[in-house]
């Protein structure tokens, strides 16, 4: 059970939370416009990155927000959790493990 | 090369000579410069196909490439549960290609896999369920493949430790049953192919990671880049499960896969209890003993994608209560050892079994939670298209291309969903 | 009292002696003893046998790493117990157990045959035979050895404990209350932090509680651990917790610690827990998990008698029993000299030290010599006898790389030490670097990967004085607010020298014959892992799966690193290059009970009820799980099953009007300026149009354009909308709207909020509908252009505020009464009340789906599965043509989702009028087919219709609704059933009555 | 035989009771929505996350960014008119009300050992420094969503939707026994 910083609610447990996948995957403006191929491409290609990994969570049983989070899914330990309006922060990979908040 | 005979004879034989004459099972080869073909990761599949490769076309100058130990992924952390009562007729096919091969498997590695047909239940819980369940009985039937309703009475006359009572949370209202379905003793699988293999001339090779895929003008696959060199080949086939995204990406190919972190638990060994294998969607419970005695069971997968290989200690929490429910008389017993696996997920849980659009590169992933049961099918037609550079038909709908149009073979979206 | 039991002195109460039963045999015993120490206080070393040889076995140790003493604490009582540990239960009077794994008796076991034919059954050899016949794995051979393995029994009944969870915080957790333990504690506490501090044994203190001769701050060192234990429990701020077993490290440093509060009891408290999970997240975690001694392997080494040296002093100076009364200690380091030193105070003949070092010297040898012991340099052990207790040793002398045999001792206890395996399964379960120490021949924490440090011999530093600095250390380090980067590992601390042997003992060049044991339990010997060497098992993992070395219940505690050493040897590399075989959860095994906790029974998962479930409960109905709901399905009169009782309920709506429970339909209050655009990308409908008031059908799809939801969509003003879900879509549904709402759309102005359980719904359908409710209605004209199908309005009923929508799930005129949950019971009772004058009947939902299958109406999750489209289930009128987007619309434009061959909705009648097909039956276009059969489609929803007399089915078929009036197969295992392909809608299709 | 352990039988156990019937909304709105609103809820609300604010039976309760639950705890009149009264107040402002009077139920659970009972279920930490008289905050207690308000030092407002009541009070009541 990971500890998550919600950006609005602090430090809590996983449980209170829901995964939402990779993030920044932003839904096409007019999709009808995209050929099958690109349209494949948003509904399923996924990163499934090994290391820092940008992804979304929503904290369901809390403020009930989604947030963005960079977890090192090698570790799962958390970098850093930023709001949804927020741009992905630019930390590299840290170059040993960080410990928990 | 030859293998050694294994049978009860050549036990007693060598027993008088204090065991000393055992060779190694399988070859400890340093990796040879080029190979006609290569397959990455040593885990099951990979190394069946390496098998089939060379036994049944023809193909023995192979290597298998495996970064740790071979059997240490998936093959060697799973439930070994066995079973081909799919709903769609390609999974049906698939899966039951696989048991049929299970059921000779032993004698055809000459080692003893342990295949045991022991029934597999699943049971049902809502009305919902006994709809799902009875629309797999029918298409199994009329696919060929065994599969049968039971009353709970019947459940628990197959299962004696099964709860039927009708005051529990979600009572048991019948289950679905493949006899043919059952178990068999994971490691043997790894073990007995790479020693088939090996005899076939297949190098098997330990502590190898793959670092690098190069790739010709033409952009087709040359060499393979590893910790132990570089070693050339035209035909790679990828079966990596949880690692196959990283692999793909070094040939620049994405894959609709997520790797999620999967575990599993024993209890201490007790006497037998236990005579078959309980499969509960409803209420998340994998259920078998071992012939060693230990209640092997299957937890559910985490929330979030990881690579660490270990799970959350509420989700073992819900698995048990969920087993304490079911079979109360086994509150008392002991969890003895938990572990994890990485499981890769696609987007309609079927695997993918396929060329890739890098010509002479081939993958094998996507199984998330039921790879074991299909490790000889599997193997057996990832071999044929490596092989041939075509699709064997069992495995021609297990494209990547079917979620760019639409063809998936969605297992669990049958199953639905609760009304 | 037993000659075995000292004058006095340790931890037992020696005013309260009482009596056990093993094997059915009285026993005495003070409390205060373990089942292992009152056992040995009775001369009983055999107390198990081992799972593949069936060897005789004894107490091997005094602790959780016991391999050998496994029990069934009250077998055939329903608090029946297998697999437990004799040197963790503690005695209480009249305590029964018995021994395991041995036919007929423990000391006469039929099994001991297979140690005879060991020759035959060496490490893997059921992977080499049994394949033949191909049937007689699973018939013959596989039985047999599923009847030889196991240990203990599965209880026949139903555990009747309780167990507790509670999840707990504090600044530092401490985990064992050794001197490092105790230590870190009260400096943690001193310096103001939440303290926790929990240790597996029944007593605080650790090795302290068998010291006798150290000293701690001038006063005996158990004295001054029960004196700092004392200030740690009248600290408010520190919790103690005994008999609590750190079982598992999680990430973000969650521990799991199970706790054991019934076992110890001779007549525990029903209405307490058994034991109790803690979830304890610390903000830093000392680990202070001691050192288990090594056993050394010689063969013979696991006779009766046989046992651990710091056991035997555990033994005497803890419990007051001495373990034999002529021992030979065979060792490799100077600890066992001070076992030898306490057992010849307490009277025991030492009949030797044999000790592997060459020239072992220093204060304990010195001792020992001075107390006319006589110590034999540069021994080995050639083999042991005796047969259900060790009788004899005998021992070499190693010289110049040869042995030589040195003497034959008699004896009736062996005393072993080859040094101490620092307890470091924590710190790798949390995922901290394991470095190897050759000067320690040990394992030890490096770099951490959580909030954590190690302190004491879990991290090879076994000197008391210097534990104590290091528990002290980094209990101050690990108190609150530490400097950040704190949490890296202290520096090495001094160690005490001598650090033991690893692996086997020197032997003469020609084979031993008998065995030496590596993993006890598992009958792993030093030839089971050369063979496995030899046949090319050369990771470590690969020697643990194919020899099963560390695989039984201790999970290698005693034996691991022996067998690394050997593996190591063999191969030729060192110890470091093999590497370790990963430390899982749990350190020790723990009870499914304690897992499960209090989910069971009634509260395995939430039972949501609606506000009239009573009172269908107390008319009889028949419930169904629906998610967490229960739902009435039918309401059996005397004598009815459940066809009769929906046939009368379908004959009643159809006839005169029924009244439905339809509460726990999903009800989402979307509320916004943007409200109707949000809608509009959501739905596959327009809602631009729909008037306030009024009501429409919604389609919600997932992005790859399968139908997701359905339900009524009311707008009841310009900017609101009550939307209704599925029972079980209702939380995914919004958690699919927040989704869109935040992330996608942020800029609409639009708020979601649940209102399923704000309103209870009573569905009152039939053609008396409107007489029935129009007494009770106030401030609505119920009249059929006032208020026409799927319009809403807003009034009174009974006194309660009413949302009333005029729609049908039945296709009879019909209303459902919306009212504020509490008014729910009443106004069923009186809407119930005012029909029984127009003939109301209450029913359930199968009637429900009876009805709405007569009219085609799909259930989502029953006629649609997760694969299907809008217009596979013939709801192509329902997506909104103008618009350019919603979601799962691009998904709907590639090829194969207009395919003509797709599975679409149509009805089903069989052609001989009476067989009622089974749902998810199979259908073929061609008679006759064997398998594999082409098949065609299948049976999704179907009922025998009482309206129709007839029987009626909904199926999806490939192409199907260019089918309609052909004839189709359903192959059934008693021959086909044909059946006419019909449109779906079986009853007034005109929807003249919904209408009326 | 011993007794069985957990309860299976349907009836919500007698204690802890449930509150009187209160009257709650969601609201949804920025600041100016919550000013406006205070005006006729007579409560000001809290601008730091998970904090509630209370005058006399009414209360606010922070629930998200832009989220808040208004409960009173002993209505003088009928939600629908207090609603009209927020509704006025509010006019012309972007908003969201929803009456959820009747979606939950409550409880108080009190006492030295109110801690140790809701953490039986609940996975925060409910020690008063980091838990503070006044903080609010959705969580989870077991399987049931539930709203934690501490009211006083040994005191805790618990909501749940209605249908949770049952379980979450059966929950508290086993818990119970265990401290």
């Amino acid at each position: 059970m990971l500890i998550i910083v919600c950006p609005f609610c602090g430090k809590r447990p996983e449980i209170e939370f829901t995964y939402g996948g990779q993030a920044h995957i932003t839904r096409p403006e007019r999709p009808s416009e995209l050929d099958d191929q690109a349209w494949a491409e948003f509904l399923y290609m996924r990163s499934n990155t090994k290391g820092i990994h940008a992804e979304r969570w929503r904290h369901a049983r809390g403020c009930g927000r989604f947030f963005n989070a960079l977890r090192d899914t090698t570790t799962d330990h958390f970098v850093a959790t930023y709001r949804i309006d927020e741009p992905q922060p630019q930390i590299e990979q840290p170059a040993e493990p960080v410990p928990p908040p | 090369m030859s293998r050694q005979n294994f049978s009860a004879l050549s036990l007693l034989w060598r027993g008088l000579s204090r065991h000393g004459g055992w060779r190694e099972q399988w070859r400890k080869p340093e990796p040879k410069a080029a190979y006609d073909a290569i397959i990455v990761g040593g885990g099951g599949h990979g190394l069946g196909a390496a098998y089939y490769l060379a036994k049944e076309h023809g193909i023995g100058n192979v290597a298998v490439l495996e970064k740790g130990w071979i059997g240490g992924g998936n093959t060697g952390r799973n439930t070994t549960i066995i079973r081909s009562n799919y709903l769609f007729n390609e999974s049906a096919a698939l899966y039951d290609h696989s048991v049929k091969l299970w059921e000779g498997l032993s004698q055809e590695l000459d080692y003893n896999v342990m295949f045991s047909p022991r029934g597999v239940m699943m049971l049902a819980h809502t009305v919902h369920d006994i709809q799902v369940f009875k629309r797999h009985v029918h298409a199994n039937r009329c696919n060929g493949v065994d599969n049968e309703w039971l009353e709970p009475e019947q459940a628990k006359a197959f299962c004696p430790p099964l709860n039927i009572s009708s005051d529990i949370r979600y009572p048991v209202l019948g289950a679905a049953l493949q006899r043919r379905g059952g178990t068999a003793r994971h490691d043997a699988v790894a073990w007995g192919y790479a020693r088939a293999a090996d005899a076939l001339g297949v190098d098997i090779i330990e502590n190898c990671e793959v670092t690098a895929i190069r790739r010709d003008a033409g952009g087709a696959v040359e060499a393979l880049e590893t910790t132990r060199g570089v070693i050339r080949s035209h035909k790679v086939g990828v079966s990596a499960a949880g690692h196959t995204s990283v692999i793909m990406a070094m040939a620049g190919v994405r894959l609709p896969l997520e790797s999620y972190p999967l575990q599993a638990l024993v209890s201490e060994p007790i006497k037998p209890i236990f005579p078959c294998v309980v499969m509960s969607n409803t209420i998340h419970a994998y259920i078998s003993q071992s012939d060693k005695g230990e209640l092997v069971i299957g937890a559910g997968t985490d929330a979030y994608t990881s690579y660490t290989q270990r799970g959350a200690l509420h989700i073992n929490m819900h698995t048990l209560d969920a087993i304490c429910e079911l079979f109360p008389n086994f509150r008392r017993l002991a969890m003895l050892r938990n572990w994890g696996g990485i499981v890769d997920v696609t987007p309609d849980r079927s695997p993918i079994i396929a060329k890739t659009p890098v010509p002479g590169l081939y993958v094998n992933c996507g199984w998330g939670t039921g790879g074991f049961k299909a490790t000889p099918g599997s193997a057996h037609v990832f071999a044929w298209t490596m092989a041939r550079d075509q699709a064997h038909p069992i495995n021609a709908p297990f494209t990547i291309e079917r979620f760019r149009d639409g063809y998936l073979i969605d297992e669990a979206a049958a199953a639905a969903v609760a009304h | 009292m037993s000659v075995l039991r000292t004058p006095g002195g340790g931890r037992v109460d020696r005013e309260r002696s009482l009596q056990f039963n093993f094997d059915g045999k009285a026993y005495a015993a003070l409390q205060g003893d373990t089942l292992a120490s009152g056992l040995l206080a009775n001369g009983v070393h055999l107390v198990g046998r081992s799972f593949k040889y069936h060897r005789p076995r004894g107490i091997l140790s005094a602790g959780a790493e016991e391999p050998n003493a496994l029990v069934t604490v009250n077998p055939g009582a329903p608090r029946d117990t297998p697999n437990v540990l004799a040197t963790q239960v503690e005695l209480y009077p009249g305590l029964r157990a018995i021994s395991q794994h041995r036919w007929p008796s423990l000391q006469y076991d039929v099994g001991r045959v297979n140690d005879a034919l060991s020759a035959f059954f060496p490490a893997g050899f059921y992977y080499k035979t049994f394949k033949w016949p191909q049937r007689a794995w699973k018939s013959v051979y596989e039985p047999a050895i599923r009847r030889a393995a196991g240990l203990g029994r599965a209880p026949a009944t139903a555990d009747p404990d309780r167990y507790a969870q509670r999840y707990a915080h504090c600044d530092t957790l401490v985990v064992g209350a050794g001197p490092a333990g105790i230590a870190a504690a009260l400096a943690a506490a001193d310096a103001g932090a939440r303290v926790m501090l929990c240790d597996e044994q029944s007593e605080m203190g650790g090795s302290l509680l068998a010291e006798t001769m150290a000293r701690i701050d001038g006063v005996p060192a158990l004295d001054w651990a029960l004196r700092a234990l004392a200030t740690l429990a009248g600290n408010p701020r520190v919790t103690l917790l005994t008999r609590t077993t750190a079982f598992g490290y999680f990430p973000h440093n969650l521990l799991g610690l199970n706790q054991r509060l019934g076992d110890h009891r001779a007549d525990p408290d029903p209405g307490q827990p058994r034991q109790r999970l803690w979830m304890v997240r610390a903000r830093q975690v000392v680990l202070a998990t001691g050192a288990i001694e090594r056993p050394l392997v010689f063969p013979g080494n696991d006779r009766p008698g046989i046992l651990l040296a710091g056991a035997a002093r555990t033994y005497l100076n803890r419990y007051g029993v001495k373990v034999g009364v002529r021992v030979v200690v065979v060792t490799a380091t100077d600890a066992a000299y001070q076992t030898a030193l306490d057992l010849h105070a307490a009277g025991v003949a030492v009949a030797a030290i044999a000790d592997v070092r060459a020239q072992p010297v220093g204060v304990l040898p010195d001792a020992v010599s001075r107390a006319g012991i006589e110590i034999m340099p540069a021994a080995t052990v050639l083999g042991t006898r005796g047969d259900r207790r060790v009788s004899e040793i005998s021992l070499g002398r190693v010289q110049g790389g040869m042995v030589r045999p040195a003497a034959r001792l008699a004896c009736d206890a062996v005393l072993m030490s080859g040094g101490y395996t620092p307890s470091v399964h924590l710190f790798s379960q949390s995922r901290g670097k394991l470095v190897w120490n050759e000067s320690l021949l040990a394992f030890v924490p490096g770099l951490s990967a959580e909030c954590e440090r190690s302190a004491g011999a879990c991290r090879g530093v076994g000197d008391l004085t210097a534990a104590l600095e290091d528990g002290a250390a980094a209990g101050l380090a690990a108190a609150p607010d530490p400097v950040r980067g704190s949490w890296r590992p202290l520096p090495e601390a001094g160690t005490t020298g001598g650090c033991g042997w690893l692996g086997a003992l020197p032997q003469p060049q020609t084979t031993a014959t008998d065995k030496a044991f590596v993993d006890w339990q598992h009958d792993v010997t030093t030839r089971d892992l050369a063979l496995a060497a030899r046949e090319g098992f050369r990771s470590i993992e690969h020697v643990k799966r194919y020899t099963t070395t560390g695989m039984a219940t201790d999970q290698g505690k005693t034996s691991n690193l022996n067998a690394l050493s050997i593996v190591a040897s063999g191969l030729g590399v060192p110890i470091s290059q093999v590497g370790l075989t990963t430390f899982r959860m749990p350190y020790t095994p723990v009870p499914f009970g304690s897992f499960a906790g209090t989910s069971r029974g009634a509260l395995f998962d939430p039972v949501r009820r609606t506000p009239m479930h009573h009172w269908a409960q107390a008319r009889g109905a028949v419930f169904e799980n629906v998610g967490l709901w229960k739902r009435a399905r039918y309401f059996p009169r005397a004598g009815e099953d459940m066809h009769a009782a929906v046939a009368r309920e379908c004959r009643a709506v159809r006839s005169a009007c029924g009244i439905f429970d339809a509460t726990t339909l999903g009800k989402i209050e979307v509320v916004g300026a943007d409200a109707v655009e949000f809608m509009n990308r959501l739905y596959v409908n327009s809602w631009t149009n729909l008037a306030v008031g009024r009501s429409r059908y919604g389609i919600l799809l997932r992005e790859d354009g399968f139908v997701y939801d359905d339900g009524v969509v009311a707008r009841t003003a310009a900017d609101r909308f009550h939307v209704t879900t599925t029972t079980g879509g209702a939380p995914r549904v919004l958690a699919m709207m927040e989704d869109y709402r935040q992330t996608e759309w942020p800029q609409l102005k639009v708020w979601l909020t649940s209102t399923t359980e704000q309103w209870a719904v009573i569905a009152v359908q039939g053609p008396n509908a409107r007489r029935v409710i129009a007494p009770l209605v106030e401030g609505i004209d119920l009249g059929a252009s006032a208020l026409p199908h799927m319009a809403v309005a807003r009034g009174r009923i009974c006194g309660a505020p009413l949302l009333l929508f005029r729609v049908s799930f039945t296709g009879e005129l019909g209303y459902e009464i919306n009212v504020p949950a509490d008014f729910g019971a009443t106004v069923w009772e009186a809407v119930h009340a005012a029909g029984q004058a127009h003939g109301m009947t209450v029913y359930g939902t199968e009637t429900m789906h009876v009805l709405r299958a007569e009219k085609g109406y799909i259930i989502v999750g029953q006629d649609t599965d997760g694969t299907v489209t809008p217009d596979d289930a013939g709801l192509s009128w329902a997506i909104g043509k103008s618009k350019a987007d919603f979601v799962g619309k691009r998904s709907l434009e590639r090829a194969s989702m207009r395919a003509p061959t797709r599975k679409q909705l149509v009805g089903l009648r069989s052609r001989d009028g009476r067989t009622v097909l089974d749902e998810g039956a199979q259908i073929a276009a061609l008679p006759g087919q064997q398998p594999p059969m082409q098949l065609i489609g299948h049976v999704t929803s179907s009922y025998y219709s009482a309206a129709l007399d007839h029987p009626i089915a909904l199926a999806l078929v490939a192409g199907g609704r260019t089918r309609l009036g052909q004839t189709l197969y359903v192959p059934m295992p008693r021959g086909e059933i044909e059946v006419e392909v019909t449109p779906p809608v079986f009853y007034d299709p005109k929807g003249e009555r919904l209408n009326a | 035989m011993p007794e069985q352990a957990a309860p299976l039988d349907d009836a919500a156990p007698p204690w802890p009771p449930l509150l009187a019937p209160a009257t709650r909304f969601i609201l949804h709105g920025n600041a100016a929505v919550r000013a406006a609103a205070t005006a006729a809820w007579g409560v000001p609300f809290a601008e730091e996350a998970c904090r509630a604010r209370l005058l006399g039976s009414r209360a606010t309760l922070w629930m998200g960014p832009d989220e808040y639950l208004l409960l009173d705890r002993a209505p003088a009149e009928a939600a629908g008119d207090t609603a009209s009264g927020l509704e006025r107040a509010m006019a012309g402002l972007d908003h969201a009300l929803v009456d959820v009077s009747h979606r939950q139920v409550a409880v108080e659970i009190n006492g030295a050992h109110a801690g140790h009972i809701l953490n039986g279920g609940c996975p925060l930490d409910l020690d008063l420094k980091e838990f503070p008289v006044g903080m609010c905050t959705r969580t989870l207690f077991a399987k049931a969503d539930i709203v934690l308000w501490r009211t006083a030092a040994d005191a805790f407002h618990v909501e749940m939707w209605r249908s949770f009541g049952d379980y979450v009070r059966a929950l508290l009541a086993e818990v119970a026994r265990d401290c």
